[in-house]
């Protein structure tokens, strides 16, 4: 498919360093989990996770962020997608556990809500820097159960959300979805691990993409050589066992680079 | 099994240069379950490249676009993903280079030797890379002498990828031929761009790249009828291959294998898919082997 | 109203050569039920020609592959359709030409000149009419020589229509505005060619013939691109267009106008529909004529 | 569309020069009338009205014709089609006259067929050169009445099939389908004029097909340009009017042929 011209009809500020980008289009078929190709014209295109039918909710980090940072409501950019596998959604009844760190919340919000709509108890455990980083509080209190950790204690556990999950049941839980920095979530998968709970896991990872739409081949992780942008972004914790998670990552040119 | 320019190719499917070959475990994947005989690398140059900026590649109505600009890790970051990649595929590994002159080439594949590819396929044909692939590609001369350097510093097969986007494919063909390629590769990308017209972007990030899939297919043919008659050596289809039908169309035509890229946007296990269904068309049409049908058409008068 | 090289456009959509253009009612159709904004003769001759023998054209899945041969009646035989296409058609009537030499180009469009043809494109592309067609149009020297012998004789805007099938379009570009085009005309159809596999047989009666409709507009736009980059004088936009969206795409990469050939395969008023769409989207932008869209694309850095 | 490969699965001789051949593949959506381009490979491709869902039924008279005249039961050959317009079908209860003249059986036999399963009243005016050469007068007796004509006189009427319209109330037909040689259908055209009965008329054309499918122009007709390949090859007689009808078709070249 060619971009689409999304302008953009609202702003919210999450947080000092993330925005949520509303715009004119809604992706009436997307999964949560599932991303689009965010086309900053005369930039540079990033791969951003749909964090409702019609919003992006965006870090700035570097140039394309910025860029999409200095844009007003009218502006627009450019979306193709959705694209990849999102997360899969829990029957009637099953307990669901997201974990969600700085603005991984970003697919994990719509998850978290498209899991309450389908029945399944919902428990969310929200990490962030400190209180002020906290992204969609809110929306996932609304869908349950929320525990919240923040780096600098200036809000819920002090400490990592490892920390949290440490203090539950894991086993308690029939689905644990996560998004988050790479670290973190290597932390997560390695408790998971140890409680012989990945089987119940899924992961969404983050690889440069150029594509996006699984030919190029830039995104393909190890062991498996499965294409995050296609195979993935979420990955059940199985797949991902003897995998580069947490060890390395490839930077655009394919080169790799240590976590 | 099948064989071509001295390699033992488990089928004639052949997957391209480019496509999901960045990483030993993606090129891994596409042997295994993906089914291709023969699985070719990324294209690896001298030096590390971050390639164009995205978008670097879309789909269009007909076809895709893209400019990746070449990105690699250069063949010393490379030389780990090869060792991967002949490790874990249990298919020949075709090891695609370019350089910016024979030297760099030389440079190049004598880099990637201790990986043991078992052929180079000559990337001399990119069209949106500046000073590499067609810019060499369309010059007989430069094609000749960069097919003589290679040949002289390896002994594995060497074939050499061409480019549509010359006035006769037939005269850079030869150029290979006489450079002493084992085979040559056609076609490369097919020049071309969009622009979005609500902004007045190009939409690539590098404004103009190169046209695949289903619209380049016809051109693809008759780039190798054309080069099946100038040449003595194989010559290895490629260009909007995506189902097995359109496989037979291009060995009929010359192609002693093909090679697919942007279908496996659709499906991986395209490779498996499209050596099952020409199997079952040999059946049905009463053929032994493949090699009954490479060509036919030039018979057909 | 709209003016192309001197010539009062209806609107920015025209006709293609070769395409419901062999007799002078069929001009006047295009011209007053589809909507065209300036109609294109069938390309003609010195002598008449029956052309290749059928099939001579079919739509593949991406677009069409044709090989008609360049039947046509001969200059004499042609004067009285292009009378009747002067007389009933309500917008510019240009005479598409063709020859193996620059005096026959000469003679032809002297042959042509009691017509009273609103202009002349020179037919130096057509890419499977052995010694005629892209034969010349390969070859910048004999470009330029066939313009300004024809230009010598008439005092009309000369059109030259190109062929993508070179390495560098812009290069033949500068010859034919050295010759004194008052215009170029870009692009004429790839090469091309598709195999029955059920019987082995190339489909074209003539073998390889070319490719139009959808499958090109990527490599039009981007000849468009980098004529619009090399020239001075108009470049009017052929390739692939089917909708408005296609025509203003070709617009900002840089065609003054567009040319519409494969496409009234699905609808004859096609013209019509294209230029409201056009004038809808000027409107929607704020332009007040489309030529604050030329090559647009060309300022978005 | 590509050209399908059509096997021929048994031929039947109709007269001295004209074979049925019937295929393997059905045009389920075929109108009488419409016609398939023939490709008689290495030979040519040429148009031939479908005589029923799997066959044509061709005249020998040239080279591609007499190629096909080689081919035996497991023959195969390409097929591109259905294209064009074809015979407008009655309503119940409405009479229609069908005007056949050799070959021009051929398209017409189907239509006799689907008018008279749509409830019409079907009466068939068929001539040819000789008893020998009428074509498909069963199939026109299954469908109703039939006047035959000869040249010869050998059966039926001596004459044209003018010599039996001459004789029939012709004002008593809801529609008139006319096939044939040109200049039949021209003087069909002119009895039909003169008695203002054109618009109930529809004629197939005959010109030199190229493409087939309405791009190249070749089958244009004058004064209204309209394509025969496309936009016929049947047409309503009120089309036809101050047409080049009778007077002259075009060759290959697009040189005007008198006829
Ligand atoms: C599937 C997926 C979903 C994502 N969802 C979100 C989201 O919802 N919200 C959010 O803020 N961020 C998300 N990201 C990360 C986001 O893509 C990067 O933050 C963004 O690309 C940075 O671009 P930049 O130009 O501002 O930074 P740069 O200065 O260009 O780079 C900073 C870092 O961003 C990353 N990056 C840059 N370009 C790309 C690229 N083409 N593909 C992948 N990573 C890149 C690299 O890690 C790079 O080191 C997601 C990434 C992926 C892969
Ligand atoms: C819409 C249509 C339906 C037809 N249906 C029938 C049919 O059902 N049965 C039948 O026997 N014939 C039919 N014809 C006529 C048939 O197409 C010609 O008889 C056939 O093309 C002769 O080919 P040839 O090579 O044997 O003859 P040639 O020796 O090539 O030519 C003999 C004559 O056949 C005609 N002809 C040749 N090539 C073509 C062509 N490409 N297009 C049109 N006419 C051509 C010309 O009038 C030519 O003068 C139909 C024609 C048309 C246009
Ligand atoms: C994303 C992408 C990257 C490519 N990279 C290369 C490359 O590095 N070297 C090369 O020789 N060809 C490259 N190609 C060209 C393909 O190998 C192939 O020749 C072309 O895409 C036509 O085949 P297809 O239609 O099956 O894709 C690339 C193509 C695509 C789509
Ligand atoms: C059936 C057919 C006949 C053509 N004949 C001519 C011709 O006589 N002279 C010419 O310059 N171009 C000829 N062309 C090329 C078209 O004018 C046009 O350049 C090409 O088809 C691309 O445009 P499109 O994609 O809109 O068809 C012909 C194209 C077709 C399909
Ligand atoms: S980004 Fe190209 S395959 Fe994933
Ligand atoms: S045969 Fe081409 S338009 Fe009718």
């Amino acid at each position: 498919m060619l971009p689409l011209n999304a302008t953009i009809v609202k702003i919210n500020e999450e947080s000092p360093s993330v925005r949520t980008f509303f715009f004119d289009y809604q992706f009436e078929t997307m999964k949560a989990g599932q991303f689009v190709m965010v086309w900053v014209r005369g930039v540079d295109e990033i791969p951003m996770g749909l964090s409702s039918k019609n919003s992006i909710t965006v870090q700035k980090v570097g140039e394309a962020t910025s860029k999409l940072f200095e844009l007003k409501e009218g502006d627009s950019f450019g979306l193709r997608g959705p694209f990849g596998v999102g997360f899969t959604l829990p029957s009637k009844g099953e307990r669901t556990l997201v974990i969600a760190g700085g603005v991984g919340a970003a697919p994990l919000a719509p998850y978290a809500e498209a899991a309450r709509i389908a029945g399944a108890e919902v428990y969310t455990v929200l990490g962030a820097r400190s209180a002020d980083d906290l992204i969609f509080e809110k929306r996932f209190a609304e869908a349950g159960n929320v525990y919240v950790s923040t780096d600098d204690g200036s809000k819920g556990v002090k400490g990592f959300v490892t920390d949290v999950l440490n203090d539950l049941d894991l086993s308690a839980y029939d689905r644990i979805a996560v998004c988050g920095p790479e670290v973190m979530m290597a932390s997560v998968f390695r408790l998971l691990e140890d409680r012989k709970l990945l089987e119940k896991s899924e992961f969404s990872l983050h690889r440069y993409f150029k594509c996006g739409i699984g030919v190029c081949g830039a995104c393909c992780i190890d062991r498996s050589g499965l294409r995050v942008c296609k195979d993935g972004p979420v990955f059940s914790g199985v797949q991902l066992l003897d995998s580069e998670l947490g060890k390395y990552t490839r930077d655009a040119s394919g080169r790799r680079v240590k976590i | 099994m099948y064989t071509l320019t001295g390699l033992k190719l488990k089928n004639p499917t052949i997957l391209a240069a480019g496509v999901l070959g960045t990483t030993g475990a993606s090129l891994c994947r596409v042997a295994r379950e993906g089914g291709a005989g023969a699985v070719v690398t990324k294209s690896i140059g001298p030096a590390p490249k971050a390639g164009h900026p995205n978008p670097s590649m879309f789909e269009l109505e007909c076809g895709f676009l893209n400019a990746m600009g070449l990105p690699n890790p250069s063949y010393l970051g490379f030389l780990q993903e090869l060792e991967t990649a002949k490790k874990g595929s249990d298919v020949p590994v075709i090891a695609s280079i370019f350089g910016g002159s024979p030297d760099e080439f030389k440079e190049v594949a004598e880099g990637l030797l201790p990986g043991k590819p078992d052929a180079f396929e000559l990337n001399v044909s990119c069209p949106h890379a500046e000073g590499y692939g067609a810019a060499i590609g369309s010059n007989p001369c430069l094609v000749e002498a960069v097919t003589a350097a290679v040949k002289d510093v390896v002994n594995v097969p060497v074939w050499v990828k061409l480019t549509p986007n010359v006035s006769d494919i037939t005269c850079i063909g030869n150029a290979a031929e006489s450079g002493g390629a084992d085979a040559v590769v056609a076609i490369n990308t097919v020049k071309g761009m969009a622009i979005d017209i609500e902004s007045g972007y190009p939409i690539l990030g590098n404004r103009s790249g190169g046209l695949s899939g289903k619209a380049i297919k016809p051109i693809a043919v008759k780039c190798i009828y054309d080069l099946y008659t100038a040449l003595e050596i194989p010559v290895i289809g490629v260009g909007g291959v995506s189902s097995w039908q359109d496989a037979v169309e291009m060995i009929m035509a010359g192609a002693a294998a093909v090679q697919i890229g942007s279908a496996v946007y659709d499906r991986l296990d395209i490779f498996s898919e499209i050596s099952i269904g020409i199997e079952a068309f040999l059946k049905r049409k009463g053929y032994s082997d493949i090699k009954g049908l490479i060509g036919l058409s030039h018979e057909m008068v």
